[in-house]
């Protein structure tokens, strides 16, 4: 900011940082390295797979990735667990993607992608980790390196610095500066996702007021973060801790689609799913109308 | 308490629906793995593991008030709870109303020094003769695999850092016991030998039970190759070998797994498993 | 624990962790490598002091360490800043068993401690740092090795492990079962020394209910610490977050003290400080008498 | 604003004390680092520096609304309250209850590569020519020191990768600048040349300003020499270079230190330092 001799541009406001889901997308363009928290911020997903965006690098696990996979979102997973559940021991649609070698893995497992996340976090070249030595990480995952420590000479991993371009994460709650609080833990590795990351999006059950943030700072589990979407049930049908449950009626019905599409050649009921919760619904009150406000009101946690 | 034997008279839990000898695979293995953790571990579960969901739970309720249970990132202590419910759904978030503490601060591996006392369950697509275990894929060509895996989840590191953990398989067959990992997520005892570990530098304490719903096997001190170490009631050791790629060192006779007591099945079933998740 | 079959040594109960500063401070051997938090856990220090324990290894800073080097416990101070405060750049008891060759020092910097620390807590036979590289540092602490990193060739230091074999802390609040909970953040470094020790002992204002810390799980900053110990104004004359301020009369006179003993050759003042303040009082309880509570009710945050 | 000019006529906050021309060193330092702070900045804010703690504030409340400040681990922006008084003690722990989050959650420095839009403010027992600074000691044989400094503090992490900082001392003489220093524990620009930071992989842009009760010195774009920037009223340039231990490069005429404005010595006065500690 300029100024001249005794005298300020002065006056500013502080600067507000809540922004729409569709905006908050727009950040991710073809090609982007993105990390997905957990749950997974639905709400910002569904806007990357309605704007048909592609050949992303994905750091995300479970049935979102799955989900990105099917839309035709995904070029590399960078991934430590993709699970189905319901029964299903792998996610479909990432499963048929790998095995047809339509997508590339990054593989990687839970300390090694956060001790990546961490040497990007810190501006390091590489970080060292010791999980993974003696296995078949480093052959199948050339960027990990096995190397001989400095001082004692003990065998390691070298782990190169993962860096998302973008970050978007769901939490219970913010304020417009950016303050983020969670309720029950924040995500799994959503804390390193942020450190990690050029930019992060975390869209929140809750805008709540500064004076809030201020009564709990320990309570708030990312700083300034560069953008809030408001998203009421927003990590549907995933859970929100402190909010509602996840649904397991529609998370069925997609991993069942999903499994006719990859094993049976049955894409139908995928298309669909496709279409009418993501592709069809312009705005995350769209998709909420499609599932209906008294599913919804059933998924309360206790 | 050493006075509920159960058996035939009536007995102080009030039913017979908890006869010892009327038990499910799976409340067996809940029941021969809770009996092996010790008070005061810290027990670390992951998802879709029914068994280990309900042992952790029994061992906690049964002798273990200093056991600190972690759950998608809380870590608790509930011994003063009357019942430790199985969740609905493997995974229901609403478990982390049990927490004391968070360990998914931006920090869960920064201690991995005190993992000593430290417990895990692992699963895999393969397992090997000396306990590595492949959650990766099955293909000689990692690049077209014939089957692709779930992707090693924290098992690298853990198994790396723990002081012991138990290999639990829902099935048991020859798919999965392979005498060949095509790739190994999870590094047990190597190719095999007491000092398997420390030759590549693991501080962690390694494998020490693999439990099926057919039977539970050891690793012998000398080679660390697994050896049938019980069989479950009414299995012969015949029967698992034929469900096992590689041969199993077995001594003969192979003993019975020890069944549940009445006690145990009592607690099992009215304080752990109350919709019988274990019994489908 | 043993057991037999069907049968369990079942019914003990939770363990309590809540010992008293005496017993607390007997974990500390001399020759140990201690590590001391911020605010200094002084009911805990003082005890070490009365104990005579010697030749000690100290990660600590400012005038918690200068008082344990005044008193002649310290052979090797780990400090990345022994600052002196009220008009005295350096602390002075540090500062003159330095310049003497009484005491080594450990050079250091916060960066590059923590991250000894943190090599510590995951089992690392290193961890890389940048900050420090171009500097002194590992010219004068031949601990710290200049490397090229294994995936990029870049320019690093590699920091040894850092290991306290017990680490004392201050805090806010503690349940009887080791469950910490800090006021107004947890001080400075105190979660690194924390998970790099062996053991650690947290002396705290309040003992409270194990379901206060239930009802804010979030707000436990150390899960499961080795031992409690209750110590109402145990940070005394230094600081306590959310319950008193700093004894500025005390830490003057201490400072003048020590500044007159190293610069002067005039040790009376701090050998009365040293028996008065510190080996006289049998408990932390003699000690507050001594300061009287009229004294430390004018300490209030506000 | 741009109203609010001083001289002699009575101005717009009511009283002359705020005369421009009234004030202490410690006050222009305080002025020229604030008028130098960019919205939108997170200022990290050591210890034992008046004229830092008093600009950080007179900026956030002059022009700062985004900026963050960060005192004690507790991050926080307070450019809504009326006044930023500086605290009775360099320390006073009470600060933390403007925080809005703490980083001193045991993850420190887990994101110094968003340290761009950082600055900080250091010292140093002793200041060389290229911006290099030592805070171990002074003496040719380290492990005989005839004076020992207080260490590092976090001074070589900050340096490393903080977009920008600023050398602040609170006195000028040629025991602080010398030629060379005896031990370096943050490296400013080395041994010179727009490219030595880089050089050695050093992030950070390395240090901008050195502020003294003298003068304001940077240094030259090609050779990272100190230069000097500007003269405080009433000070010579000779008489700066009798206080440093090497030749300070000068363009002549030097031009004075812009003084605070009426408007910034109102504000400092009754907001920010309002029991004068910068007049002492």
């Amino acid at each position: 900011m300029a100024h001249e001799k005794g005298s300020y541009v002065n006056g500013t406001e502080r600067r507000q940082r809540i922004i729409d889901e569709v905006e908050a997308a727009s950040w991710v363009q073809d090609g982007m390295t993105i990390a997905v928290g957990s749950p997974a911020p639905m709400a910002l997903v569904r806007q990357l797979i309605r704007r048909g965006v592609k050949d992303l690098t994905v750091i995300d696990s479970g049935l979102s990735l799955d989900l990105l996979v099917a839309a035709g979102c995904v070029r590399q997973a960078v991934s430590y667990y993709a699970g189905g559940g319901f029964g299903v021991p792998v996610a479909p649609s990432f499963r048929r993607a790998v095995e047809r070698g339509e997508i590339v893995v990054w593989e990687c497992e839970e300390g090694i992608l956060t001790t990546g996340l961490q040497a990007a976090a810190q501006s390091l070249p590489f970080l060292p980790w010791r999980g993974g030595v003696g296995t078949s990480l480093p052959e199948v995952n050339p960027d990990l390196k096995v190397f001989s420590d400095p001082l004692k000479g003990e065998t390691l991993l070298a782990v190169p610095p993962i860096k998302p371009d973008v970050t978007l994460l769901h939490a219970a709650a913010a304020d417009a500066y950016g303050n983020v609080q969670h309720l029950g833990g924040p995500g799994w590795i959503d804390l390193f996702l942020q450190r990690a990351a050029d930019r992060t999006v975390v869209q929140v059950e809750r805008v709540i007021a500064n004076e809030e943030v201020r009564a709990n700072p320990w309570a708030t589990t990312i700083a300034a973060v560069d953008a809030v979407v408001r998203a009421p049930y927003g990590a549907h049908p995933f859970y929100s801790r402190g909010f509602y449950v996840q649904d397991n009626d529609q998370l069925r019905m997609y991993v069942e689609a999903a499994t006719a599409a990859a094993q049976e050649n049955r894409p139908e009921a995928l298309a669909y799913y496709l279409a009418h919760y993501c592709r069809e619904p312009v705005t995350h009150g769209d998709y909420l109308e499609r599932v209906g406000i008294k599913r919804l009101l059933s998924l309360y946690e206790y | 308490m050493g006075k509920c034997r159960g058996g035939s008279e009536p007995h102080p839990y009030g039913t017979t629906l908890f006869m010892p000898n009327d038990y499910s695979p799976q409340e067996l293995m809940a029941v021969f793995l809770a009996r092996d953790l010790q008070d005061g571990e810290v027990l670390r579960v992951g998802v879709a593991m029914p068994p280990v969901e309900a042992a952790v739970r029994l061992a906690h309720l049964m002798h273990g008030p200093n056991m600190e249970l972690i759950f998608l990132g809380a870590r608790m202590n509930v011994a003063h709870l009357h019942s430790l419910p199985m969740p609905a759904f493997g995974w229901d978030r609403r478990v982390v109303r049990w927490a004391e503490s968070y360990s998914d601060t931006g920090h869960r591996f920064d201690r991995v020094k005190d993992w000593n006392n430290h417990v895990f369950f692992i699963g895999g697509v393969q397992v090997d003769p000396y306990g590595n275990t492949n959650l990766i894929g099955v293909g000689a060509d990692y690049h077209h695999l014939r089957f692709r895996g779930p992707g090693s989840v924290g098992t690298a590191t853990l198994s790396t850092h723990v002081g012991r953990y138990y290999i639990v398989l829902n099935s048991h067959t020859p798919r999965i016991f392979v005498e060949r990992c095509d790739y190994i997520s999870a590094y047990g005892w190597g190719t095999g030998g007491a000092d398997a570990r420390r030759r590549v530098g693991l501080p962690g304490g390694g494998p020490k039970y693999c439990v099926t719903p057919l039977c539970v096997i050891d690793f012998a001190e000398e080679t660390k190759r697994m050896r049938l170490h019980s069989l479950h009631a009414g299995v012969a050791a015949a029967d698992v070998q034929a469900q096992t790629g590689f041969t199993l060192t077995t001594s003969a006779p192979v003993p019975t797994t020890d069944p549940p007591s009445a006690e145990e099945l009592h607690v099992l079933r009215t304080r752990v498993d109350r919709t019988g998740f274990l019994r489908r």
